[in-house]
């Protein structure tokens, strides 16, 4: 059976979730998606392990070669990102239980947890894919189903944003495919290694050009680079509170995921950097993002809204080590995506918690709440630290190879944006501590409510992240070591 | 109103809703031979049912056709084709490689097409006149 | 007993159990102080074994390899020890005094107080053991943190700006240039380990050695350097053991010991000097020194005069590190030691009369010298020391800076050393002489009539300390020699 | 056989354009669903059965023949609803205005 | 020239028209029509792509030996199937915001969201 | 009602192998559970009338279609000559026919016929009246004469004459 | 020209025409029905163009389901028209500069219908080639579809499920809440 | 041959199209467009003709099935205001 892990990777998500639908109680509903979560970490880490042994793992799906049938191909970088979004998958589904009660009406919890399932699959399939439109297929798997996930929000805001998120994502996923498309004609072929093997030859063909920029545009749409980041802060802030986890650590990191596959691997990273200037494109957009992002995350009084805007500017950093166009700074990208996943996963499930017990998450309501909810407020403080990027913590490492990946680079500009950067991070994170811990509730409503602290079954996951955090700011050997092994093969 | 003032329409779906529905069937199976498939024939199945919903209402249809059945169909058909899948990797070959169903091996890929088209009209089907159904529900 | 020398992280884990005793007896008041107090004294005892025990060369101890090149690490090198020494020592006192002031001003949220001062002093304790610059960044950015809750103490609007400005400054000046300049040795040096010749030589030149300098030192906040000192005089919000714990005993003391640390280890003193690196420095400390000086003179209350006062004589030892010249560096080292102990007895006489009195400015403090004469006594003493009159150890160390600069014929540093001493009589001695000689006002003895001597708890802990400014002058010699193979390798 | 084929094209073809004519130039929309009927009617039957007189699989004559029968199944059903509702409409007309229909049903 | 790439040509047009409804129109249901324009859009631009001169439907039969090519066919049988998915969807979501908002217009409903921050 | 759904399975078997034209086993016998399958739906939907009217009806067309294709082409040719006409002599109009004696397919097939023929239509269908929109008084009356009704009567046979 | 040439010209005007109007329409309802002609006309399209599959597909699509879901969601919203606000310039900067990359992408493209594009040289002949004795059916795209990338159809029909996921999700309590009423 | 016929529909197609972007009632534009399915069949079928692959008459027996479902719907429409109700209520 371990020779059929890449398929069952996908496969055993894409299953359960029309098995989910037929399942009719919310609980046992909830029970399946979270054995599904566990086995497909399960699976990825014996993936990690496969690969590490053998190195690249291809499975031909259906039974036909490539590039004339569908190729899974794992490799060290496709192996990296299933055990993130899968590790994701599994603690949010732990935790997801009593929010989920509270969020979504039991007589649709089924199709709920079917849903995420599905979500799961897309996501699962894009980063096992070897094959251009196969990751189209699923991505819009994932995109589909990502949109009703947000639109069941309980705000009506959700919905709107789940609809500017379905144009934009469709827009987006629409370029994607008009890129593929135009490969294919250039090159007959969809298949992603025999892509990269066709495309040197071809590298002056305007077509080219043309495909490259609707694949550009297309993935940062869908990544929610600067300014096509419009329908992020939204669909997150108004989405379920476990949905905003999964999704904050997962989609955008696999549209960076699909990034670094096209740009690195479909096309050979060196026609993508030095005859496409890449680079040049990503690099102002990015510290755009950053800057402009963190700034309007400062003025925001929904605590979700300003995480959001701060993913903007996180996926800003990611970008922006990519764009640097060394190994060593798409290494850095790759850390900070892995460690970005583990914090603002974090940090959207303490506001899951919040959320649970006081119903809100604006900033005024904060007051008071470190003495109320001590753990989930600990947590948010030190994954805030980790946001900030402060030592100890997986933030830190990650900043830290960006930043030196920026100065090796001679790119000045970068370098002070990733600090400056980072202080601006300091701002708006200290607007909660400061709330939590310094402040005691205006309203006579709030003070005399009884708040709980948030049920174990979120705390424990919640400081689990929190360990992940600080554990990745101390054993980089996975997080750094695997990456760098997995951005290398893709730099020969 | 008068409830002759729709009889032509009632009449001639009387014909034309039983041929669309065998229309269907015609393409979910032939599609091997022309165009078509199961995609195209579960829309045109489900065109029937909505048209049949247009005519005597959609309440009518539902009590023949009730949403719960129409749910179990929606997943019954993906169930069918990804289960094709596991089947073919239960006999020791690939996901989906049809091959190893049977001897010959163009009997083989017969059948998984057969198979897999079968769950993709029973799915496309359940799910176009689910989603009818649901919206026209809400319309109330 | 080697395993002392090979377990460096128990100087981090005392106060960290400490802590966590504060945490478990948190319904406890007298439990939770006294293991508060009880940490204080073990770990001075470890860092005095420790200086018992320390022979060169020392082992290098990784506690942690967090990728190839960034690591954990401690080792003991004179500097250290003695920073260790003194922030332990100091420790003992400030925590005794914390005890009495605390009770004394009725403060609340105190096992969260006592909690991150045991935090506090654990990164304190990572700084001065530090082996490579990434360790003493991390330690550094933990002072930073641990001492916040301490500035916010009170809750209060005015307390929450205080921190945010506190926060804002030394978090800012570290990310933007200590981390940058961290990235830099990195990637010119290749490795970010102390080392006795620096490790700069060789693949840093010119501008490029300046400005990774002036990086350095505006990366360390804490040293309170023009522009970014403002952090120090918003801190004053604190409770005043908290002042006193930021000014004498860890968080600036920190500063400007990584200044030191870094110029010796990572650049190196020749080094320095052949590359001219830290010319620009030194104007910016002298200005730093004397603009502090006038600001400090133009304070009416009395903590914010002292801060300016510490500000400006962190600005010596800055000066002694960019002088780049052995004597004045050692001068530079010896004045962390010897400005804590005045310093410190300034805090806490400073306390001690806001305990009794709620008096805060200086103008109150007429004649409370008669009614407070051990804390006034300490004071003055304490401001001799500061000054840097014979026989007080502050003498010492302002010699080997003046010393110093005549040997690098800085005249111009030389002159403002002199404007400085005097600036420094005309801003702290008044304070003194006034609650002695002048009549205390009488609208005040009217409404705060019983004022007595300060309570024991603060009273001890300010007497010991101003005595051993006195003291200390005559025993600076086994330190003097401790520290001089540092900078005459 | 290929004659009466190609006439019967052309005729088709002439009947059609012909209804085209006529849904241009007829007044209203009920004078248009006549011409609109002549494409309907004698225009695809003429088209189809020059296709039909045309080709030799029976196959292909069988289907011929089976598109003319559901369009004259389906044809005239879907012109009487459109014409009922337009009449329904215009009953109803008071109470809702739809821009697009500016005077008339 | 004018007949080699005509296809392509007058497919980026209706392209851009239908890109152009999505992002002018305030209308959500016009959006999603727009949206359904600019796919088609594409399909043709794939179709196109599969067509071979003198070639012929790819179903095998016996006496022709040039066909169309058919992959292009699959990917867009597929990517139509993703279109149909998407506007149930998108119709669907606008079902639910006009219960929730009362209209479906983009401006109004900014407008409503505006009047709620300020409340 | 066994024998209603078996004769609808043998039609539609018959439609499919129109549609088919393979007559292999696996197809037939697809065609054949289609069959049934769509029959059984068909009950199932209620689409079968009560009776056997559509079916005597539908074998009894062929009599009827030849007439009806005249028909269609004389209609055909006069609405294409007023329509060439410079000054299109039209005068629209509507009026009813009579439905009597007609059963429900034989009323839709009128109606249907009428629509069919260009020149009238049906505009709604009421008890015993057709309300028909003509393009000229001429065609109007003409249909009033009854011929087509007259022979699509014929059609529906003895079975109902309600 | 041949007549094949003259289809797809015409019909490719059409259906730039049938846009313009669709862009100027304010009735939803006309909207709906003209994107039908839209569909029809990418029918004949696709016809012309080989690609009978599509064809059938769009036919069933467009005239079976799509205008169908258009017009159940104009009842459910109202035949409300467009208040037509629009913004102008952005939109058209937008789509001017997507144009013109997409058009300076065509000049290095194969000619409409040249048979030696990689496109038909690389895979596909496989698949016209060795499709009748390694499948055994003579419609080549449905062995592709589903065999050779029989996956991706899977896919496809995960698409189309989770469409129908979301939509019970979405308003499938409505119909709970009605169902009880009655 | 065909091409007769061919541009005979092409014509008659352009002018459906004229109708429909002129109404000037709605429901001239749904008998333009009802019509266009007519047309559409004629011209898929003739194209099988054209191409010798009668497979195509599949998709012109499909539109003469099913064409007329959305022109019921759009009336059901402006009957019932809503798709689903019985047509006689
Ligand atoms: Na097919
Ligand atoms: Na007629």
């Amino acid at each position: 059976m371990l020779a059929h892990l890449p398929a069952l990777q996908v496969v055993i998500p894409l299953i359960s979730a029309p098995a989910c639908v037929l399942v009719t109680r919310a609980n046992w509903a909830w029970l399946l998606a979270t054995a599904v979560s566990i086995i497909s970490f399960v699976i990825a880490l014996l993936l990690v392990h496969e690969v590490s042994e053998h190195g690249v793992l291809s499975y031909h799906l259906g039974g036909w070669r490539p590039p004339l049938g569908i190729e899974y191909r794992i490799d060290h970088l496709s192996a990296y990102l299933l055990t993130i979004v899968a590790a994701t998958a599994s603690i949010t589904m732990i935790a997801a239980r009593e929010s989920i009660k509270q969020e979504i009406p039991p007589e649709k919890a089924s199709l709920f947890f079917s849903a995420y399932l599905l979500c799961l699959t897309g996501l699962l399939g894009i980063i096992a894919s070897g094959d251009a439109f196969n990751i189209f297929v699923f991505l819009e798997i994932s995109s589909l189903s990502s949109y009703v996930l947000i639109a069941m929000g309980r705000d009506r805001r959700a919905l709107t944003a789940a609809y500017q998120y379905l144009i934009m994502g469709t827009i987006g996923a629409t370029f994607i495919l008009i890129g593929v498309g135009l490969l294919y004609m250039l090159t007959g072929t969809l298949n992603i290694q025999d892509l990269q093997q066709r495309i040197p030859a071809i590298v002056d063909s305007r077509t080219l050009h043309a495909a490259f920029a609707f694949l550009t545009a297309g993935i940062s749409l869908k990544i929610a680079l600067f300014p096509l980041h419009l329908w992020l802060p939204n669909a997150y802030a108004h989405a379920p509170s476990m949905i905003t986890v999964f999704l904050s650590a997962t989609a955008t990191k696999v549209s960076v995921y699909v990034l670094l596959r096209f740009f690195f691997d479909l096309f050979p990273q060196e026609i993508s950097l030095q005859q496409f200037h890449l680079g040049k494109i990503l690099l102002p957009l990015s510290i755009i993002a950053i800057l402009t992002a963190s700034f309007v995350a400062i003025f925001q009084e929904n605590i979700k809204r300003m995480l959001a805007y701060s993913s903007v500017a996180q996926i800003g950093y990611m970008t922006l080590a990519i764009g640097l166009g060394s190994a060593d700074g798409t290494i850095a990208g790759m850390v900070y995506l892995f460690n970005h996943a583990i914090i603002k996963g974090g940090l959207f499930l303490a506001m899951a918690c919040v959320l649970l017990r006081i119903g809100s998450v604006q900033l005024e309501d904060f007051a008071g709440l470190g003495r109320r909810m001590p753990w989930t407020m600990a947590a948010v403080v030190l994954l805030g630290l980790g946001l900030i990027g402060i030592p100890f913590t997986a933030g830190f490492v990650s900043k830290w190879y960006v930043l030196s990946a920026a100065i090796e680079q001679g790119h000045w500009l970068a370098a002070i944006v990733v600090v400056g950067g980072s202080l601006l991070t300091v701002l708006y994170i200290w607007k909660i501590i400061e709330h939590a811990y310094f402040k005691t509730p205006v309203s006579a409503t709030r003070q005399s409510q009884v708040i709980l602290e948030a049920p174990r079954q979120m705390l424990l996951p919640l400081w689990l992240l929190v360990a992940g955090s600080f554990y990745f700011g101390l054993d980089t050997s996975f997080s750094l070591g695997f990456a760098s092994t997995a951005v290398q093969a893709l730099f020969h | 109103m008068n409830p002759r003032s729709s009889l032509i329409l009632r009449e001639v779906c009387r014909l034309v809703i039983p041929a669309v529905m065998l229309f269907a069937l015609y393409v979910q199976f032939h599609g091997e031979y022309g165009p078509g498939g199961g995609f195209q024939a579960g829309v045109i199945f489900a065109a029937a049912v909505i048209l049949y919903a247009l005519v005597y209402g959609r309440q009518k249809a539902q009590r023949i056709l009730p949403t719960e059945t129409v749910r179990y169909f929606i997943a019954a058909g993906v169930l069918l084709y990804a289960g094709v899948g596991v089947a073919t990797m239960l006999l020791g070959g690939n996901f989906l490689d049809y091959n190893v169903l049977l001897q010959g091996h163009q009997q083989a890929q017969h059948l998984g097409i057969f198979l897999i088209e079968l769950g993709v009209g029973v799915t496309v089907g359940a799910v176009m006149i689910a989603i009818f159904y649901t919206l026209d529900e809400f319309c109330e | 007993m080697n395993l002392l020398l090979q377990h460096l992280e128990l100087a981090l884990l005392i106060p960290l159990l400490g802590g966590a005793l504060v945490l478990l007896f948190r319904n406890r008041p007298r439990l939770r102080e006294a293991s508060s107090l009880f940490a204080g004294i073990l770990l001075f005892l470890y860092v005095t074994q420790l200086l018992g025990l320390y022979h060169e060369p020392s082992p290098v101890h990784t506690l942690l390899n967090i990728s190839a090149s960034l690591s954990i690490a401690f080792h003991l090198e004179p500097l250290g020890l003695v920073f260790a020494l003194l922030a332990s020592g100091l420790w003992v006192f400030t925590t005794m005094y914390s005890i009495g002031y605390m009770s004394g001003n009725s403060e609340k949220n105190l096992t969260r107080f006592y909690l991150f001062f045991s935090v506090s002093i654990a990164a304190t304790m990572g700084i001065a053991f530090a082996a490579n610059l990434f360790t003493l960044f991390i330690f550094y950015e933990a002072l930073t943190l641990s001492t916040y809750p301490l500035v916010t103490h009170k809750q209060t609007s005015e307390a929450r700006s205080g921190g945010r400005v506190y926060l804002g400054l030394l978090l800012g000046t570290s990310i933007m240039f200590f981390l940058t300049a961290l990235v830099i040795t990195w990637i010119r040096a290749g490795t970010l380990d102390f080392m006795p010749e620096g490790v700069l030589e060789g693949n840093t030149q010119g501008l490029a050695a300046v400005l990774l300098f002036t990086l350095f030192m505006l990366g360390i906040g804490k040293a309170a350097l023009l522009p970014f000192y403002r952090w120090l005089p918003a801190a004053m919000i604190a409770p005043t053991p908290v002042s006193a714990l930021l000014h004498a005993v860890a968080v600036v003391k920190a500063g400007v010991f990584s200044v030191l640390k870094i110029s010796v280890y990572t650049f190196g003193i020749d080094y320095l000097a052949t590359q001219e690196a830290s010319g620009w420095i030194l104007w910016l400390a002298v200005a730093t020194m004397v603009v502090a000086s006038i600001i400090a003179l133009s304070k009416d209350n009395l903590k914010a005069r002292l801060a300016y006062s510490t500000i400006s004589q962190l600005s010596y030892i800055v000066i002694g590190a960019a002088l780049a010249w052995p004597a004045a560096a050692l001068g530079g080292a010896l004045h962390i030691v010897t400005h804590a102990f005045g310093k410190i007895t300034l805090f806490f006489c400073a306390g001690a009369i806001y305990t009794v009195t709620k008096y805060t400015r200086v103008s109150q403090l007429n004649g409370l010298g008669h009614k407070m004469p051990f804390t006034f006594a300490a004071f003055l003493l304490a401001a001799f020391s500061v000054i840097g009159l014979p026989p007080f150890i502050g003498s010492w160390s302002k010699w080997l800076l003046i010393e110093g600069s005549v040997d690098t014929q800085h005249y111009v540093v030389l002159f403002a050393f002199a404007l400085s001493t005097l600036l420094n009589c005309a801003y702290l001695l008044p304070i003194g002489l006034r609650a002695f000689f002048k009549p205390p006002d009488p609208a005040q003895a009217v409404t705060s009539p019983g004022i007595q001597e300060a309570p024991l708890a603060c009273l001890i802990p300010l007497c010991a300390t101003a005595a051993a400014t006195l003291l200390l002058f005559f025993y600076i010699q086994p330190l003097y020699d401790f520290l001089y193979p540092v900078f005459n390798s | 056989m290929f004659v009466v084929s190609w006439i019967l094209l052309v005729l088709g073809s002439v009947f059609c354009l012909i209804g085209t004519l006529g849904l241009m130039r007829l007044p209203d929309f009920y004078s248009r669903v006549h011409a609109a009927s002549i494409i309907d009617s004698l225009g695809a039957i003429l088209i189809l059965l020059g296709l039909i007189t045309q080709s030799q699989d029976p196959l292909v004559i069988i289907k011929l023949i089976l598109i003319l029968l559901f369009m004259m199944l389906t044809g005239p059903t879907a012109v009487h609803a459109l014409a009922h509702t337009a009449v329904l409409r215009e009953k109803n007309r008071a109470s809702d205005q739809d821009p697009e229909q500016p005077h008339e049903p | 020239m004018i007949t080699g790439y005509f296809n392509y040509w007058v497919v980026i047009i209706l392209m851009m028209m239908g890109f152009y409804i999505v992002i002018s129109d305030s209308n959500l249901i016009k959006k999603i029509i727009g949206l359904n324009i600019f796919q088609t859009s594409v399909f043709i631009l794939f179709i196109s792509m599969s067509k071979v001169k003198g070639g012929t439907a790819p179903i095998l039969i016996a006496g022709a030996d040039v066909y169309s090519n058919p992959l292009p066919h699959v990917l867009i049988l597929t990517a139509i199937v993703v279109g149909v998915s998407t506007s149930a969807l998108g119709l669907a979501i606008i079902a639910k915001i006009h219960r929730a908002y009362g209209t479906v217009d983009e401006t109004i409903i900014h407008e409503q969201d505006d009047l709620q921050d300020e409340n | 009602m066994l024998i209603r759904t078996l004769i609808a399975a043998s039609l539609l078997l018959l439609l499919w192998i129109l549609l088919s034209g393979h007559l292999g086993i696996l197809l037939l016998s697809l065609g054949i559970a289609s069959g049934l399958l769509v029959a059984w739906l068909i009950h199932r939907l209620a689409l079968q009338n009560p009776d056997f009217s559509t079916l005597y009806f539908s074998l009894n067309l062929p009599r009827f279609l030849p007439w009806f294709f005249l028909e269609v082409v004389r209609s055909n040719l006069d609405v294409s000559w007023r329509i060439l006409h410079p000054k299109l002599p039209i005068s629209p109009n509507t009026s009813t026919v009579s439905t009597s004696k007609l059963n429900n397919v034989a009323t839709t097939a009128y109606a249907n016929c009428i629509t069919l023929t260009p020149g009238t239509y049906t505009l709604n269908v009421d008890d015993q009246t057709i309300e028909v929109h003509s393009l000229t008084q001429e065609t109007a009356e003409k249909l009033q004469q009854g011929k087509m009704k007259e022979r699509i009567s014929v059609l529906q046979g003895r079975l109902n004459t309600s | 020209m041949d007549i094949e040439t003259i289809v797809n010209i015409s019909l490719l005007t059409m259906l730039a025409l049938t846009v313009v109007v669709l862009i100027r329409m304010k009735s939803l309802l006309a909207i709906a029905l003209s994107s039908g002609v839209y569909s029809f006309l990418s029918a004949g399209l696709f016809v012309a163009m080989d690609a009978v599959d599509v064809a059938f597909t769009e036919a069933a699509v467009g005239a079976g389901i799509t205008t169908i879901l258009l017009l159940v969601t104009i009842a459910i919203t109202g035949r409300e028209q467009t208040v037509s606000k629009h913004k102008r310039f952005l939109p058209i900067a937008v789509i001017t500069i997507t144009g013109a990359a997409l058009i300076y992408g065509t000049l290095d493209m194969p000619p409409y219908g040249d048979a030696k594009a990689p496109i038909h040289t690389h895979v596909a002949p496989h698949y016209l080639t060795q499709s009748s004795e390694e499948i055994g059916i003579p419609n080549v795209v449905t062995s592709v579809l589903a065999s050779y990338r029989g996956y991706d159809t899977l896919g496809e029909v995960v698409v189309i499920f989770t469409a129908a996921v979301g939509v019970l999700l979405l308003l499938g309590n409505a119909a709970k809440r009605s169902g009880r009423k009655q | 041959m065909f091409t007769t016929a061919f541009i005979a529909i092409l014509v008659v197609m352009f002018v459906l199209l004229l109708r429909v972007a002129l109404g000037p009632t709605i429901f001239d534009r749904i008998l333009a467009i009802n019509t266009f399915g007519t047309a559409i069949v004629l011209l898929i079928a003739l194209f099988g003709f054209l191409t010798a692959r009668p497979d195509f008459l599949d998709i012109a027996l499909l539109y003469a099935l099913i064409n007329f479902i959305s022109t019921i719907a759009v009336l059901k429409l402006f009957r019932n205001d809503s798709l689903g109700k019985p047509i006689d209520e």
